[in-house]
């Protein structure tokens, strides 16, 4: 007789959005699948038709904990579509803008969402009541250097407004770029901690398999720009091209869409980026990574926990670099279009992945938009985990579907999944 | 009350509260430093302001007798966010208090004469004032007659109290008259205020009017007194507006047109038949 | 005192920006927190004294999430654009895209086990007792809301413009100045006019003034600017999709 | 009165010794066409050729937002916030400013003084500068446009520096502390100072008296202009917050989420929004836009007794900074006019 069992974690609690997770687990085989309830937000429906400047003041609105990205990158769609070219100096506040998301949104996640996990508590304010205060205070404290920096630079650091086509209506004082380089600072040490409290956990061992790993190739070091998609198995192609080789499918129980590469599920985030491209990383963070080298596992996502905080040292000191190299800031004006038409490509690294703009606009009006989204690449890759951890699980003979639905759970987590990203729409 | 700033509050206990109608209570306070309560003076028709730290600070009129030293009452009715925090405080509680402010009613101007009062729904409130103060100083004053009117008998301010001087106040010549104008139970006398003018006992050529009501209500109530012979020099009414500080500054309460301009705080809230009928805005 | 923290449909950001206050852990000490999904994986929806909404209603389950919220709570709070005006994704209902339409364009010819619905805000389906207004909220009025309640009072909610915090924090006018599309006039205040600060016009993300935008007069003015009313309307109905009239009043100034 | 001249050449140095007095302040330019008063830390940056500030100088004495009380919710105990107003000087006031200033002083400091206000006042030196009017500029109208009181200094354009008015002790203090920097007015300057007044005089748009305005606006109420006009208006509050003399304010009580402290804010209020005229139960005493709209005609034509001239000084930010482009001026010549036009029936 075959009994049907179910193991099912209605809501996902500490991930940004609205998620469940169900697993069938029959005789022969297991079946898992990640069930988006979040409502569908048609972003590609609402920015078409207006002006460009507005499209990418709405983008941020998929998400908040990526929104930065959401429009930096439209922002370089544009860009790329009208031939605008900013000035190194608008280059490099972006990259501190986009870095101060990164380290703020990896903060969140590892401290708030992903330690209470570790510690076995319910959320980061019972870790604080529980003695764990010192440590929490250090997430809050790393997470308010990337918000500052978000506020100084983009205006406030959940929708920055200061970020525009062409540059930024206003350029931050230089003492407040003074600021953030003493604040990165006095960052840096805590993220080592970090590191130091997730190369004390092994990966389980359930999960451990083999997968493809695609990030860009940065334009510059360890960067989150480029126009170059690569994978860790030696493919490669330039982000115009990207329709070719990325595919999104739709399944009956979500919202969001779901990525497949060469008809295969594969992973991006701080974990793929560390498998393909750390060797362009330096400093504290090259340490850490050569001292704790088992770590940076390709076959296991609860890796990527600990790349993201290898990255937090990395980008920290990358800060602090970006901001030296401007205290002479000044005023600039806003660089303009030399065209009013045309198709714009690009591809950035947000904190949970690639993250894939296409804009098409006719007379400064946008027309076509499509929007890839790290979440809705790495799901088909994190349903296969979240299946082989409650293989394992149950096959070793553990029967406390609790305690099963608890591990997937940390499966899931350990994607950093956004799913008001994932949902918020694309073309097929 | 000395204070350098005019915003200073002083502390009140609560001492008593009582529950007048569903939404009014009446609370009795006194000063917590003696000195100020015992030499702490109003006038009819004055108000004070009420705050609570962290609610804020609202405008409320004196409703008690000014001859009685060392207390005073309020009157409060809830209907927003302070009075609602006022309507749970008990006995023993603390409010800040400063003031009075307005000019009140002119009391010394009445004496010799007859007094009329017109309340409709909250106005008996400062009325009230007046009114005890009137009783208080009875040899000042002719006769009196009070009409306190609401929608419904279960609404009537100071009701029980106004019916329980009943006996004694016949033997004062202050009549009492208490009409309401929705409520079917009611069994005593109904309509509108003014409608029961001709039935005061006081006479037309020699009386002060002091009116409080609805603004909507003052023009018919003008007109009710003037062709019973009332004279309008002598009719008073009490304004109400939004207001901040109380003391001319904050401007919610500036109120009128180019060539009278007034703040109901601090040249009101008592104004006179012909500020009001030559001042398009005031009502 | 009891509260609960919650998400409909939306971008998350309403309780992130509750997550991150400065004061967080004074909060979490403060506050006997009984739902907080993003933060923490205890609880369920239960009694509380105060429950903060984010999030438009965009599917049957956020309709019956909600309701479930308002059963169990003394007070609501629809927090953040979304849930006041139905946010951005609320555009479609101003431009009149039906569901299935939006749905086809970007999901294609699939059945979905869920069934998705135009983004409305809250109050279309519940009683909403107060409105905290931002896309995301303020930190200053987060703290404010949070410590009326815990007073045993209420937050006096604003009813004027942008404009009125543009003036008080000395910024040049960049309306009349430039002549850029700004939407202070017509846009809640309680942001400090912050975009503005940065010489970008207001796209208007705390919605509109309750009952008094007056998006007519403002169309009047951008029109004498120059602003065609594709643009004029696209722009407004960002964060105003529900405001009424808006198409009307509009329309009422270009002319049919 | 007591006159002196200030020389071009001293003109840096005048700046640097009145900063020794107090933070100094003076007009800047904020924006392409926009000017503010700003803290000095540059003087080239000090500018004496502007029309008007975007915000009026009532600023520096009733600030935007002001902390008034913290308070102790248990204890039910209030604690002024206050604190030490230290000596400042705000250089550049046009005249209108200085009577709208004097405006000021009749609301916060009559039977009821207002010690924030009172405060700032007492700490605060006031320089005032001539002006040349543009086409917004009315003062004259309201005769404000000369001031005999209610500054320290005052400095009248020269061809070869200013010719300066002393106002007050303070101001006999200051000139006399640093009369290396001044010398005597001569003959020519004189002459030079008849030239400038009548250049002033001969730019203003209109000439006359307006005092009949207040009845005419009584008697306009009913005027189409309103409904016309109003339509056009924002209900933003640019005006008021923009008038030299509006001075509206809310006060709002802002408890800390331990339940236990908080403060008392005060902060512009404009009456041309709708809470402004609401009372509890929801009656409106101002319900409709136009009624708000009107309120401002009203207020600011009302008279000040006290200086003789009414509440409005004739600067014409109001219109200037009206992102509608709503002209309070022409409108109340066209006030004037449709009265004329009664009658002429
Ligand atoms: C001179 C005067 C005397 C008054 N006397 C009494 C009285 O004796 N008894 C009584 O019950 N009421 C009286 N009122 C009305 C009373 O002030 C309001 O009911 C009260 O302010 C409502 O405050 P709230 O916070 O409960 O209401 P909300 O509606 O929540 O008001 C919020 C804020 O608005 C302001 N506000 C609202 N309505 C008024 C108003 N009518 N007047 C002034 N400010 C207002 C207050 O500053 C308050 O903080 C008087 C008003 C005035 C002007
Ligand atoms: S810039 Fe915008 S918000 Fe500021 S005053 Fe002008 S119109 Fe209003
Ligand atoms: S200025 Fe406008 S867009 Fe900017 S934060 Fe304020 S309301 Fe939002
Ligand atoms: S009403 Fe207008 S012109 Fe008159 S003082 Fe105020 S801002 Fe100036």
């Amino acid at each position: 007789m075959k009994i049907k069992k179910e193991i099912k974690v209605d809501h996902l609690a500490r991930i940004e959005g609205k998620a469940g997770i169900d697993v069938e687990i029959k005789d022969d085989s297991i079946d898992a699948r990640m069930v988006v309830t979040e409502g569908p937000r048609f972003f590609e429906v609402i920015t078409k038709n207006k002006r460009y400047e507005d499209a990418v003041a709405i983008f941020p609105r998929i998400c908040s904990f990526c929104c930065t990205p959401h429009k930096l990158t439209p922002i370089e769609a544009v860009e790329d579509a009208l031939d605008i070219q900013p000035s190194e100096q608008t280059k490099k506040l972006r990259e501190l803008l986009y870095l101060g998301n990164m380290v703020e949104s990896h903060a969140l996640h590892l401290y708030l969402l992903v330690v209470p996990d570790y510690l076995g508590y319910s959320d980061a304010f019972e870790v604080a009541r529980r003695g764990g205060g010192g440590m929490v205070k250090d997430g809050i404290f790393l997470k308010d250097v990337g918000a500052e920096i978000q506020t100084v630079i983009g205006s406030r650091s959940i929708h920055p407004e200061n970020a525009i086509v062409g540059g930024f209506g206003k350029v931050p004082p230089k003492e407040k770029i003074e600021k953030i380089e003493k604040m990165a600072g006095e960052g840096l040490q805590k993220a080592v901690d970090a590191v130091e409290f997730f190369a004390e956990y092994e990966y389980p061992s359930y999960v451990n398999g083999s997968r493809r790993h695609l990030s860009i190739k940065p334009y510059e070091g360890y960067g989150v720009y480029g126009n170059e998609i690569i994978s860790s198995d030696g493919h490669s192609f330039k982000i115009e091209d990207y329709k070719e080789h990325l595919n999104e499918e739709v399944a009956s129980y979500s919202f969001a869409k779901r990525g497949k590469f060469m008809g295969e599920p594969y992973t991006v985030g701080a974990i793929s980026r560390l498998v393909n491209n750390s060797a362009l990383i330096t400093g504290k963070a090259k340490e850490l990574i050569e001292k704790y080298r088992e770590f940076v596992n390709p076959e296991n996502c609860f890796a990527n926990n600990f790349a993201q905080a290898i990255e937090m040292v990395y980008f920290l000191e990358r800060i602090k670099e970006l901001a030296s190299e401007l205290h002479d800031i000044k005023d600039e004006s806003i660089a303009k279009p030399e065209r009013n038409s045309g198709d714009g490509y690009a591809v950035t690294e947000a904190p949970r992945g690639m993250l894939i703009y296409y804009m098409g606009i006719e007379d400064g009006i946008v027309k076509n938009v499509d929007v890839i989204t790290p979440t809705a690449m790495f799901l088909p890759m994190m349903e296969v985990d979240i299946s082989s951890m409650a293989k394992g699980l149950w096959e070793d003979g553990y029967q406390d579907r609790e305690f099963i639905g608890k591990k997937i759970e940390m499966v899931a987590r350990s994607y950093d999944p956004c799913i008001s990203c994932s949902v918020h729409v694309t073309r097929l | 009350m000395e204070s350098d700033n005019v915003y200073g509050l002083y502390k009140c206990r609560i001492l008593r509260v009582y529950s007048l109608t569903e939404e009014e209570k009446l609370f009795l306070l006194r000063f917590e430093d003696s000195d100020i309560a015992e030499s702490w003076s109003f006038i009819p028709g004055q108000f004070v302001q009420v705050a609570l730290p962290g609610v804020g600070e609202i405008p409320i009129s004196i409703c008690s007798s000014p001859m009685r030293k060392g207390f005073f009452e309020l009157c409060i009715k809830k209907v927003g966010k302070v009075t609602d925090m006022i309507h749970k405080l008990q006995p023993g509680d603390f409010v800040g208090i400063r003031g009075p402010y307005g000019n009140g009613f002119p009391m010394h101007e009445f004496e010799n004469s007859d007094i009329l009062l017109i309340a409709a729904g909250i106005g008996m409130v400062p009325l009230r004032s007046v009114f005890m103060y009137a009783v208080d100083n009875r040899w000042k004053f002719g006769n009196i007659t009070v009409i306190n009117s609401a929608r419904y008998g279960n609404k009537l301010l100071f009701r029980k109290e106004l019916e329980a001087m009943r006996d004694i106040a016949e033997a004062e010549n202050i009549k009492i008259i208490q009409t309401v104008t929705r409520d079917p139970e009611w069994e005593g006398r109904v309509g509108r205020a003014q409608e029961h003018i001709g039935d005061a006992n006081t006479d037309p050529e020699n009386s002060y009017v002091a009116v409080c009501g609805p603004p909507t209500a003052y023009r018919s109530i003008f007109n009710k007194l003037i062709e019973a012979g009332y004279d309008p020099r002598k009719i008073y009414v009490t304004l109400e507006r939004r207001m901040k500080c109380g003391v001319g500054k904050c401007g919610h309460c500036i109120a009128g047109s180019s060539t009278f301009l007034k703040y109901i705080c601090i040249d009101g809230p008592v104004f006179g038949y012909y500020d009001i009928i030559s001042t398009p805005g005031l009502i | 005192m009891k509260i609960g923290i919650h998400g409909l449909t939306s971008c998350y950001g309403c309780q992130l920006s509750m997550a991150v206050v400065k004061r967080i852990l004074d909060i979490s000490e403060k506050f006997d927190i009984k739902y907080f999904y993003m933060l923490s994986s205890a609880g369920k929806i239960e009694h509380v004294d105060v429950a903060f909404v984010e999030g438009s209603v965009s599917t049957e389950e956020d309709e019956k999430e909600l309701k479930m919220i308002r059963e169990n709570a003394d007070v609501l709070v629809a927090i953040g654009s979304c849930a006041i005006h139905g946010g951005v994704q609320g555009i479609l209902f101003n431009e009149n895209v039906e569901y299935e339409e939006a749905f086809r364009t970007v999901y294609g010819n699939r059945d979905m086990e869920y069934e998705g619905r135009i983004a409305q805000p809250i109050d279309k389906f519940v009683k909403v007792d107060y409105r905290l207004p931002g896309c995301p909220p303020e930190e200053e009025e987060i703290m404010y809301y949070l410590a009326t309640f815990a007073i045993g009072s209420w937050p006096e909610e604003k009813d004027y413009p942008v404009c009125a915090e543009c003036r008080r924090a000395g910024n040049p006018c960049i309306l009349i100045e430039k002549g850029e599309p700004c939407l202070g006039p017509v846009t809640v205040a309680g942001c400090d006019a912050r975009c503005i600060k940065y010489n970008i016009p207001c796209i208007g993300c705390r919605g509109p003034v309750p009952d008094v935008s007056w998006f007519d007069s403002l169309a009047m003015t951008f029109k004498e600017k120059g602003m065609d009313r594709e643009y004029v309307k696209k722009r407004m109905a960002i964060f105003a999709s529900r405001y009424e009239g808006l198409n009307e009043m509009i329309d009422k100034i270009y002319g049919d | 009165m007591r006159y002196l001249k200030l020389g071009s050449g001293n003109i840096d140095r005048f700046l640097e010794r009145i900063s020794n007095y107090g933070e100094l302040y003076a007009p800047q330019k904020i924006s392409e066409k926009f000017y503010d008063y700003r803290k000095v830390d540059d003087i080239e940056k000090v500018e004496f050729n502007y029309n008007r500030t975007i915000t009026p100088a009532k600023k520096y004495f009733i600030p935007p937002k002001q902390e008034m009380f913290e308070f102790d919710i248990e204890e039910g105990e209030y604690e002024e916030t206050l604190g030490e107003v230290k000596p400042f000087v705000l250089f550049g006031l046009h005249a209108c400013s200085i009577v709208a200033l004097r405006i000021l002083d009749g609301v916060y400091l009559n039977e009821y003084p207002d010690k924030y206000y009172a405060a700032r006042r007492e700490a605060g030196i006031i320089i005032g500068i001539s002006c040349l009017p543009d086409e917004y500029c009315f003062c004259n109208l309201r005769r404000t446009d000369f001031v005999d009181v209610g500054f320290d200094l005052f400095l009248h354009e020269l061809p070869d520096g200013y010719l300066i008015r002393v106002g007050s002790e303070r101001g006999h203090r200051i000139v006399d502390e640093n009369m290396d920097i001044f010398e005597n007015v001569d003959n020519e300057d004189i002459e030079n100072f008849k030239k400038f007044e009548k250049k002033r005089h001969e730019m203003f748009r209109y000439e006359g008296s307006f005092d009949n305005l207040r009845y005419m606006l009584e008697l306009t109420e009913n005027s189409p202009l309103w409904e016309e006009e109003s339509e056009k208006c924002l209900g933003c509050g640019n005006c008021t917050m923009t008038c030299p003399t509006c001075r509206c304010y809310d006060v709002q009580d802002l408890p800390d989420i331990d339940g236990k402290h908080g403060k008392r804010i005060r902060f512009w209020d404009s009456c041309q929004f709708r809470s402004h005229g609401l009372v509890a139960g929801g009656h409106n005493f101002r319900e409709t836009k136009k009624d708000r709209f009107i309120n401002r005609y009203v207020c600011k034509n009302a008279y000040f007794y006290p200086l003789g001239t009414s509440y409005c000084v004739g600067c014409g930010n109001c219109t200037y900074f009206c992102p509608a482009g709503i002209d309070f001026l022409k409108n109340l010549m066209k006030i004037r006019d449709v009265i004329g036009a009664v009658h002429g029936e």
